[in-house]
């Protein structure tokens, strides 16, 4: 992978990879084909690998996880796109009872080695239905694996890994990030469930994943200048969760804050609080605050800015944290 | 001038029922299999905007509504470019343009009865100026002001429906509502070709079918899902769905917006009157990009498109008024002018369109007060509030 | 003895279609509207025992044949009886009995070849006695102390799906597969009338046509979905859903095992052999309640039950058997005494089947290492664990 | 209500109250008719009230509600009964992006007065899907109100409600309790998102809702016997949470344990610690504790006695809460 990619070409080349390495993996989805997604991350597949693994679908989310169920029992590896967040629910059933429990269910005789794609989270000024983060739902399910890159390096090998796994994987992708570049190293340097500590720091710790990364970097970096060094934690894996070194870092700071894009209620900030307040309870000098959508449906773009947290939320939150 | 209509429709390449088939099943399959056993596509105006009558749909109509019925397609047509304009200066987010579509959204509009129900997928731009509606309601969802906002009970146009297939079960409830007050309202469901294989649609035709449900299925077949030709949703013509379910399925010429104003009413008329569901396939062409964020380059062949200039709703409907000198040129300018003025006024609005205020993510997420909602609006306005003291960070 | 067949569907209560039909959609849905128009039903041999020939489906069959099927109707029966009154004492949550269609099941499972496979409901009992799929297996799930569990690609029977018409997508899916592989195989999804109105059941119509994908769809219409009689489903004949969707469907007598069989290897060699889906419509009936937990006096009478009985599966091809002189006595009491033996495996299988050790739970829940269900295993281990030592609370 | 009625009869009563005093009120679902429900719980309503408002519908969970909501749309007040809690995947997007948005969406010019009746929550001895606690995603889903009784009082007063109300509601009944009776009052005595303090006590405070708050009663009075005072708090009401109750009940107590049957991970716990934990900071003596299912399918009935809390573990994790 020679020098700066963008989120979307590192993913690009992630299929392209795993089409290549093993001829069971196949592609399915809404307009994946010629077009190469609405996103362009399957851009080019189609014409070299060919129809028949590089799948143009019915427009149905059902019928598409539902038939990758069906080829995955019959010995293939599917990856599927779904073409916006707010498009998965109709899958909701065949991803919720049959493709998460179908393992358990068959006591491990069959295996479901199906990634499902979804570009997911806002900020990009669309419609209803293209900005939303449902995560929590996915988290919440036993069986599935849910994962959400930040950066082109991860967006490429998580996606390797995600489709070499022979579990279910969620594979949510940050939509607004796509276009963002950077250096995708010759190897996956952790394993697909581990996070990472992105910027060290002492005072406080934030907790994003996915498109809530950059802005907690940018949030951190804001801060030094008023001489606070938050250190900033990019789960990378929703579920499971690597709470080792989540626990670690909070246990040094004594303080933290989750941030992400899907409504507080509910969200995975609660987990993530409720958990931290377990293991680090002598530790935190603050409860975990958590910066989030609020509950309510994703807003009209002209407003998404006041919904989705930014800078200055995060700050805020900082600001209260660390005034406990 | 009146001809007997020859149309056939396009022949799609669907599979031919395979020899194997036994005799009793090939002679049941035989209406499926064979395309040109009958006619397949009603049409009352040709594309050279000749008049042919169809035995089954006769329509008779004045010049007076002839005129306003090209005046529909005109300004629809003229609201829709703006619309596009508008996005490419900035002022919309998005446009899904309907154009080539005219004909089968005025067709069936002007076809509804005033207590008649529309529920419209996010294309029917044509079918709520018959309607009534305001366009610049249409375009708060596109700009990012609201996600649609209208009143639908105020013209009986529901909110657009963007998850696909979504609104074909609203459509059939509300149609069962109907029925349980003895009205004789019909609903019009409109959906996409591509719409057609989601399950929720299927899921309508049946609860359509099983409960007598005054609904017309309105499937505007223009031939693509995004970049998916619609030999990815099915094999048969789509008309012939209905046929599975139980009730009829006819295919009419959607770029004529007689057949398409004949069929429809037939069909309201066949739904109100206590006989049920029946599915209309709309065969039209979406002549522009699936939205203003598309790029069709990448996938069809501009012969395709060219190929169906020559099928344009609009100017076979000129042909006609002018051939029969049923529009003088008066009309025409008069027409041209008002269009202007449209533009205008579309453009206006959208441009003096105010931003909402952000509390309006609190504002309707409930009918009923909800101590969450009210709480982080709380938090929301004492958090807003401390900007506006100019005390940032 | 043979006879020609005049057998025709029990004529269900259709609306008609009505009379506001313009001719042109007279004609286009007279196949769907007319059932007597065609012959409906297809049987091989009456419910009085009597062979007839259907000129599409021949079959020939020696006597061991007759004899091997007539076995597995008895056997199937046997095990699905003795499964109910396990049920009743105590050793079964709960069964779901296919009393009356084991004709449509054996049927079914004798037509498939080795290399097919079969996607059932939760009442395919009798499916997976031809896949000789060890009758134990499936009480896991009904005793509770499993969800079913047995290696589907061991004998190519998927396990049992609960949710209703979930499975004809695996199977519509599992059949793309066999295409990609250039195999000659072909699947089997069951489901009954009422999971037809599911979305999941259409889609995989829709997905099984465009991609022509070699899978059978074979619909036990045993009347009933629960409470819900089949006019709660659908308003036409269920075969007929799949003309709507371009490709083959035909009723077959569900209570006549040859009938099943001949229509069934046909519909499997059609698709393997690249002419795409066929849906089979096995006319029968639910013969018992719905499950051991249901109480069908609540909603149909009983006179109905008492007219399929004349209708019996294994009376018609005993009696057959018998007027033809095709099995002596010896068969029949050999075949009581397996079907004894077979009871009583079952019986003390099932008793002795032991409860599963509680960390269970954790076991199967990935296929690769996760540290949640690591953690909180080792959670379970060490507080279960604390009790052992007596330290109760 | 004359008398003690089970939670099922009281149920019925409420649909019947609701059936007679608004004509536009109706009943949709499968096997609701003659047979009424596999509960019983619309027995004998389609008898008294017809077909036309007693309606058996197709075998299609995403077509019920969808069609329940054209009827709302219509005027109607639709109140849909889901068979079992697994099989209410299928109608996932009609719930979570129609009915639960539509009030948004048409910038409250409609409202979506409809229920959506659950039997959920284990314990019976079921095979699979029959088994399941979903309420985190519907309480995570801005627009929907998600409520659950655990006795027949509450049952039948927050049915009445709940249909009543113009906003979505899911109403879960926790189905191991049907025949559980109780009296019956005259009026309801609470709001229908108020929680109840159903024992009180001064040591901790056992947070619960539908099936678990009977466990809970009987392990505070277990607890009692060994001198330790335990609170129960009846949540009644998950989307939106009375957290006023809770609130005033743990910075009383100190330490408070949430017991559910759903999986802990991302459960309706880890929401109630978070917003406890904010909330009551410094007068937490312990971490807020977890007692639910594991992050795994509701297993095989056999062993399910091991999966669900149950008396044991509450008092388990009253002991762990306590040790702190
Ligand atoms: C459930 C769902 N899946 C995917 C999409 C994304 N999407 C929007 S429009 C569209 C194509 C629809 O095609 P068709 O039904 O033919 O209608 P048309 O756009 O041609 O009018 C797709 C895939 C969606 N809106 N909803
Ligand atoms: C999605 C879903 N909804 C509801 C149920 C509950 N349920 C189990 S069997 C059944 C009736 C099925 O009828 P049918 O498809 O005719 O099959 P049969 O039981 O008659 O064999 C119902 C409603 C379910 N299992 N799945
Ligand atoms: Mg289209
Ligand atoms: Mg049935």
């Amino acid at each position: 992978m020679a020098g700066q990619l963008s989120i979307a070409k590192a993913l690009n080349e992630a299929l392209r990879k795993s089409l290549e390495n093993d001829p069971k993996t196949l592609l399915m989805g809404e307009d994946i084909g010629k077009l190469g997604g609405v996103f362009r991350i399957t851009d080019g597949l189609q014409k070299d690998f060919g129809e028949d693994r590089v799948i143009d679908t019915p427009l149905a989310e059902s019928g598409i996880v539902g038939t990758a169920i069906g080829l995955a029992l019959r010995g293939y590896r599917p990856v599927v796109e779904i073409q916006f967040d707010g498009f998965v629910y109709p899958a909701f059933d065949q991803i919720v009872s049959q493709l998460a429990k179908m393992h358990a269910r068959a006591l491990g005789h069959v295996k479901m080695p199906v990634t499902v794609r979804i570009p997911f989270a806002g900020g990009i000024g669309a419609v209803e239905h293209h900005s939303e983060s449902h995560e929590a739902y996915f988290a919440h399910t036993a069986g599935l694996r849910v994962v959400t890159p930040s950066n082109a390096h991860d967006a490429h090998w998580m996606l390797r890994q995600a489709i070499a796994s022979d579990d279910p994987v969620i594979f949510l992708e940050p939509k607004r990030r796509y276009w963002d570049k950077g250096e995708v190293g010759d190897s996956a340097d952790l394993g697909l469930h581990s996070a990472r500590v992105v910027r060290p720091g002492a005072d406080a710790t934030l907790i994003a994943y996915g498109p809530m990364v950059k802005v907690c970097q940018e949030a951190a970096a804001a801060a030094e200048e008023d001489g606070r060094r938050l250190e900033v934690v990019d789960l990378r894996s929703i579920s499971p969760i690597d709470f080792a070194t989540v626990e670690e870092s909070v246990k040094r700071t004594g303080r933290a804050i989750v941030v992400h894009e899907a409504p507080v209620f509910m969200g995975l900030g609660s987990e993530l609080a409720a958990r931290i307040t377990e293991r680090c309870f002598y530790h935190l000098e603050a409860p975990v605050l958590r910066v989030g959508g609020y509950h309510a449906p994703y807003p009209p773009s002209r407003v998404e800015e006041s919904y989705l947290p930014d800078l200055d939320r995060v700050l805020d939150a900082v600001d209260r944290a660390l005034a406990f | 001038m009146t001809v007997k209509s020859t149309t056939r429709a396009r022949k799609k390449a669907a599979p031919a029922v395979p020899d194997t088939l036994p005799p009793v099943l090939s002679e049941a399959q035989s209406s499926e299999s064979q395309p040109d056993a009958q006619p397949e596509l009603i049409q009352l105006l040709t594309p050279e905007g000749i008049r042919v009558e169809h035995p089954d749909f006769p329509l008779t109509t004045t010049p007076e509504e002839l005129r306003s019925l090209y005046r529909d397609l005109v300004l629809v047509r003229r609201f829709d470019a703006e619309a596009t304009s508008l996005q490419r200066q900035g002022e919309l987010g998005l446009w899904a343009s309907l154009l080539g579509q005219e004909a089968a959204q005025v067709g069936s509009g002007r076809a509804m009865r005033t207590g008649d129900y529309a529920f419209p997928t996010y294309r029917e731009h044509g079918v709520a100026w018959c309607r009534d509606v305001d366009p610049l309601n249409l375009l708060g969802m596109f700009r990012g002001v609201n996600h649609g906002g209208w009143d639908p009970n105020e013209k009986n146009f529901h909110l657009y429906t963007i998850v696909i297939g979504a609104q074909t079960l609203h459509a059939t409830g509300y149609a069962m509502g109907i029925t349980k007050d003895s009205a004789d309202d019909a609903v019009i469901a409109y959906f996409g070709d591509g719409a057609s294989s989601q399950g929720d649609v299927s899921e309508a035709f049946t609860f359509a079918s099983v409960y007598n449900a005054p609904v017309v299925f309105f499937c505007q077949n223009n031939q693509w899902a995004i970049s998916e030709p619609t030999t990815n949703q099915t094999r048969i013509p789509l008309y012939r769905r209905a046929s599975g379910f139980g009730f009829p399925g006819v295919r009419v010429d959607g770029n004529d917006v007689l057949a398409c104003l004949a069929v429809t009413r037939w069909a309201l008329d066949h739904a109100r009157s206590g006989n049920g569901p029946v599915l209309v396939e709309a065969f039209t062409y979406r002549m522009g990009a699936h939205t203003t964020s598309d790029d069709p380059t990448r996938y069809r062949a501009t012969e395709e498109t060219e190929s169906w200039k020559v099928k344009d709703p609009i100017s076979r409907l000129k042909a006609y008024l002018e051939h029969e000198g049923l529009a003088d040129e008066a009309f025409f300018a008069e027409l041209e002018a008002e269009s202007e003025q449209l533009g205008l006024r579309v453009r206006e609005g959208v441009r003096n369109m105010p931003d909402p205020d952000p509390t309006l993510i609190f504002d309707h997420v409930y009918a009923e007060p909800h101590t969450l909602v009210d709480e982080e609006r709380a938090e929301y306005e004492a958090y807003a509030a401390s900007f506006e003291g100019g005390e940032n960070h």
